[in-house]
């Protein structure tokens, strides 16, 4: 394997640019850091409301069948979209939405997806996707959870934190482990008995998150995504991490910004800080770093939509690059606003947050460069 | 930093740390059972606050503080180094840090300095016992890196001065009943000649503290606004006009530039290596452990050579002949290697638990209570308070290399 | 950097691409057995230049050369996308750089920017066939990053101008025909509004060319004496003090920030993280290979994704709707990011060989010829010339993020 | 094993200071960079003269007992005097003089010692140490020489590359690998029958090296070290790490006051550049390296003065710091003086290629950090 060909333009049209700069309209005037500020300490988290104007505008169902209700667009229309709502802190689980969607798409048959679609499209269900395992695995080898076949149906047994608006989403889908060691997703209704949900304490306040403990749950035999096996699972990992990339070059570029600005409006020794090098030249390498990851970012979402098949290697490399970039980015954000930006008044801690959330998620960078390298440079000692 | 003993030690020193090293054995307190700070920026409740005063009055009960203060200022007289060996046991024993950290470090210091007579009977013996608490008041909003910026007046009345203005980074200002501030006496002097350096009774008219919340949402950090807010005569320290002079003093105590503090750390268990590597080894990652990836355990590595570093350097900051080149530097780049290498050291932590890192305070299955992203928002704390990792850095070019000054 | 081609094209691009690089496959010479320079910084012999002069005189007679320059310049005045592709296929088939490189990307684009027709004519043609080499007179001992102080001065005389000073990296100086010349017209103008730029014929009187010797021992990078060298009126490029203005426009081909050069690569054979695997692969580092060691991996894949960004970027670059929020941002950082990619790129190249790598060139058993630490060193060149990478921090911090100037 | 204890004033006394101010001002008159730019261009690479006032100082026996013509000092006088020597570029080979004693103290019997350590100390022996074998691997394991007993004595086979000095010195010190795998040293005299001497031409012109070919060398038996074994051979490495890291450590600080000299001296944009904090701030934090650096040499140096046997860890904690610091002060010294940076003239090249020499020879940081690891976090996976 090396990186594929994708097309000299990326497969951009006119039509990519429509829909980033209505997303970013919307999002200024819907979604101002104050708006994210008074979710971010009210207990649900977010604004239901709001959620109701995403649907509407067709952001849930961006990349599913129109048949489905969806729009049936591409990946590059989703890491532009998912830039600018990472760009916002949009407190909203539109990213587990969107990875129940890869899931659906990845695993479900017709009549699986005909069913849970058109709801996930509309907003109707907030659906959302286990990543993690007990312990935080995530990879297939880590999933312990288990499904056990039972009257005509499935036991389900196990433990999966940090799974996002857990306590408040309709569907969540999730990777068990069956006997004979295979894994498959399970779509589960929530509530539902046998599944507690224990609502957690998070680092990021604008990114609500469960643990939902899976005791002898009983579902039915259609809970269960047809097409079985890790392929499955890599599949939505694959499209998981640019998403999650294309959040976290948004994020990065708009705390870039608020240093940026900061930088001239702010003056000490009779002097705006920027023209300090100190403050100055880590700002312009943050910047050369959102530009080098967001290169990623599109380069990877254009593999998508191109040659699928063969898109791991620049999903992995967005992912990597954007989980070195986020966090430098917000810990010069709280370093060069001084004693302000070690205040919660100054927005820069949801941000680093954020970040956090993000690098830690799905891979850091670390992890993902040790899988580029067995395609490198063959494999390990 | 751990194993700060190792040392091969004069039998009457190895003696005295065996015996306050029993001491902390049998008296340092255990959990409380609720939240205690990292560090003196996060003291927010009174129970938090009354727990850690009386650590610190046992302390000093129990003779171990103020052991280089003169005896008629409530100390012992004895050579700094008994002190340096208390200091060293607290951390060992990852005791709680003394709370009047602000007076046994800055205030004391610069009041035995520059105090007078009357002064240091008056301010230091209280500072041991902790029954009278410190805070200090030198940033504003518009001068942080810039501190000889500040605009707080103090202006001349018959029975001393009135104080109007707005301090930040006041930590503790909510339990001091002194504080160390510095103000501008005389707007028409220079930037520099026209401040002066006052010991502030915060229990004066016309003081407000607000508390501020810090971004990892404690409290405890927080603001004073002064409005016509009198003091004594006897508050001045040092001459009229000689504030920024003083200032330096307390800084150079600030940043270990220059040691004779009342004793005692300002943080509580500052984080090691040796906790970092107990972590990676219960740190899942990819299958294995955190302890088990090679380019983690690299940058852990680099962290422990780091650590060493600093360590060995405090006791080679003491042999005058291993410092002839740079005399100063070891000591004044204590400041920006310790917090910048503590923030590295957080971050990594929070890299070595992956998801984990992302449950926070009082989340019943977070690792370690949350110490770890705790920690690492804190050390911001450190690489921006008590000027900047950047002015650190300039303060070094110039002082110690000899470099233009970069304004 | 590698696999520039990976792109899918349109079907006539696609086939004049497939024509150049089977071209390229017949034509490109093979290995004269001698030391070929590995930049255009580093040309020596006659017999290396004469080498590298026969080679791109063979690629303008092919066609491949000034396709974007105007047909009656000696170009062909296709679209720039046809050159781009020629340059592609160049450094895919790791050809020898073209020797004129200076006339090709600066001077000649400059030209057609700000020549009379008269300049466009008599220059142009002679730069894409490599008859008339150019060599580059901007810095000087004084003046190396602040460009503007220059104060090598042109005197008025009745037919035109007597220059006397003193350049410095004035590479293949020894080789060329003209100079492209920044000097100062008007010494009682400003800084900037004294400069004019000049097309400067080095057959002139009053010229010496000394060599300089580079870090690695190898010559090419040479300084020019100037004393009264005269030259006539139509010297002149642009208007007299408008000099600074034009010499910018050079600056923004040179670093890439602007297109339209005459085609061709600076440096032969960028190295890539594809060789660099490869020595990986062969390089011993305990017991096995360094390839196999996780830490080395771990950043030779840093260096693979930095490398992929930057040709991903290229194309990028050229699609309109995915800058919009910083339009010259990719190109004006390219010069800065490419040049610290290729310096880390060769310093971990020289780590892995471990103590291989402290035998140099002509050791008999030097790792492929010593081209790893001879590129480390070689790689100063780009991070230092054509605007060091301090500066150019500072005019992406000051021109694409709006901060303020540092002076 | 964790840091072992040193003493709090790590040994120090004045007669630690005496040697380091006479060395210093002995360089200073004697080995000017003007003198050193002389011998690098030399055929010889350095002068036999300075060598013989070197040894009159006592310097080459500085370690060795007082009963074989040495001063018997300690291992912190040594770092303090290397630190003078690589701070100096001293074109003379007195690093391999020190490994050459180092495995004389540790493996030869007391009639080895007698017969050899005088000559050492005397200056009239040029000895020295062949660290590597073919292909550049330098650990006990990765010695591929052969050493076969024969007719009361002993064939040498095999390829020793990088050997400092070789091609001038009386003396080599290399280990072989006898028949049942053990390793032992041979000291073998130069040149002798059998052992073809190579002239390398090497990065470095201050530090000249040769490429020893044994081509069935015989060798009698007293050519054979008492001593053998993998610890043997250990023991002399970990006394190198100490002494290459105290020549590197003077070498950063000559970079960082070449460096600092030239920023305070060099004006653009009518300011000194030093006053520029893209200058100011790289110059500090190199600062900031050399001292730690040099903390951890002295009190590695300590640590073999007081605890021989446990020395290891500070001895790899040394060259690793080392190994990064000083790569590093000369691409900032190369990059700071900008284009006279870049020149032959300029004399920052001449430590960049000793720092590129002394980063390889007896591993680089992420090789010692590898063996640190196993001791803070036990075996890897």
């Amino acid at each position: 394997m090396s990186y594929p060909q994708i097309p000299a333009d990326f497969g951009f049209t006119e039509e990519h640019e429509v829909l980033r700069q209505s997303a970013r309209r919307f999002l200024e005037e819907r979604c101002p850091i104050s708006e994210v500020r008074r979710l971010a300490e009210s207990p649900l988290g977010h604004d239901p409301a709001l959620w109701k104007e995403i649907a509407h505008l067709g952001w849930l169902g961006l990349v599913l069948p129109e048949g489905h209700g969806g729009a049936g667009l591409g990946y590059l229309h989703l890491a532009l979209l998912l830039e600018e709502t990472g760009r916002r802190l949009l407190p909203a689980p539109i990213f587990a939405a969107m990875l129940a969607g890869f899931a659906l798409e990845a695993a479900g048959n017709p009549a699986q997806r005909a069913r849970l679609e058109p709801a996930l499209a509309s907003g109707d269900l907030v659906a959302t996707f286990a990543l993690c395992d007990m312990g935080g695995g995530w990879e297939a080898a880590e999933i312990e959870a288990t499904a056990e076949a039972r009257d005509g149906g499935y036991l389900l047994r196990g433990v999966k934190p940090f799974v996002i608006a857990g306590a408040e989403a309709g569907l969540v889908i999730a990777p068990f482990r069956e006997r004979g060691g295979e894994l498959a997703l399970f779509a589960v209704d929530l509530p539902s008995r046998g599944v507690r949900v224990e609502s957690e304490i998070g680092v990021d306040p604008t990114r609500r998150s469960a643990r939902l403990v899976f005791e002898d749950a009983f579902v039915s035999a259609s809970a269960r995504l047809d097409t079985a096996g890790a392929a499955t699972l890599h599949r939505v990992h694959v499209r998981g991490f640019v998403a999650l990339a294309a959040e976290m070059v948004g994020g990065a570029e708009s705390t870039l910004l608020m240093t940026r600005d900061y930088a001239i409006a702010r003056k000490q020794f009779d002097r705006q800080i920027g023209a300090f090098q100190a403050v100055k030249h880590p700002i312009v390498d943050v910047m050369i770093g959102v530009e080098l990851a967001r290169t990623h970012v599109l380069a990877a979402a254009a593999a998508l939509d191109h040659e699928p098949d063969s898109a791991e290697i620049p999903a992995r490399m967005a992912k990597a690059i954007a989980s070195e970039v986020y966090p430098v980015a917000v810990r010069k954000a709280v370093q060069l606003h001084g004693g302000y930006g070690f205040t919660w008044d100054c927005d820069a801690h949801f941000y680093f947050k954020r970040a956090l959330w993000s690098r830690a998620m799905l891979g850091d960078g670390a992890h993902h460069r040790r899988f580029l390298a067995a395609d490198l440079l063959g494999p390990s000692a | 930093m751990s194993e700060l003993a190792q040392e091969v030690e004069p039998n009457e020193i190895a003696g005295f740390r065996r015996e306050v090293r029993a001491w902390m054995q049998a008296n340092k307190p255990g959990d409380p059972g609720f939240k205690l700070p990292q560090s003196f920026l996060e003291v927010e409740s009174d129970r938090q606050f009354e727990f850690l005063r009386d650590w610190q009055r046992k302390v000093f009960d129990a003779g171990y503080l103020g052991l280089d203060w003169p005896a008629e200022y409530g100390g012992q007289g004895d050579p700094l180094k008994r002190q340096r060996i208390v200091s060293q046991e607290l951390s060992r024993a990852r005791a709680p840090f003394l709370v009047n950290v602000i007076g046994l470090q800055w205030a004391g210091p610069t009041i035995l300095h520059y105090g007078t007579e009357t002064q240091k009977k008056r301010y230091l013996k209280a500072i041991l016992s902790a029954e009278e608490i410190w805070c200090q008041g030198f940033s504003e909003p518009g001068a942080g890196s810039d501190l000889a910026s500040a605009t707080t007046r103090a202006e001349r009345t018959v029975e001393g001065w009135r104080v109007t203005g707005h301090k930040v980074w006041t930590t503790l200002a909510h339990k001091s009943k002194w504080m160390i501030l510095l103000a501008r006496t005389d707007p028409r002097a220079g930037k520099y000649e026209g401040l002066s350096y006052f010991l502030f009774p915060m229990d004066a008219t016309g003081v407000t503290v607000q508390p501020l919340v810090k971004m990892t949402g404690e409290g405890g950090f927080n603001q004073v606004i002064f409005d016509n807010a009198p003091m004594g005569r006897e508050a001045l320290l040092g001459q009229e006009g000689q504030g920024w002079q003083v200032a330096m003093t307390t800084l150079l105590f600030e940043r270990g530039a220059a040691e004779g503090s009342g004793g005692g750390q300002a943080t509580s268990s500052a984080e090691s290596v040796q906790r970092l590597a107990s972590l990676a080894k219960r740190a899942r990652r990819g299958g294995g452990t955190a302890a088990e990836d090679p380019v983690l355990r690299d940058r852990a590595v680099e962290l422990w050579i780091q650590e060493e570093a600093l360590r060995l350097a405090s006791l080679r900051a003491r042999i005058p002949g291993l410092n002839l080149d740079r005399p100063q530097a070891l000591r004044l780049m204590n400041k920006l290697v310790y917090s910048e290498f503590n923030q590295r050291l957080s971050e990594l932590a929070c890299e070595m638990l992956g998801p984990a890192s992302t449950l926070w305070l009082g989340d019943a299955h977070a690792v370690d209570r949350a110490e770890w992203p705790r920690a690492y928002m804190n050390s911001f704390g450190m690489t921006i308070g008590g000027g900047t990792s950047e002015i650190q850095r300039n303060i070094l070019g110039e002082r110690v290399l000899g470099l233009p000054k970069s304004k």
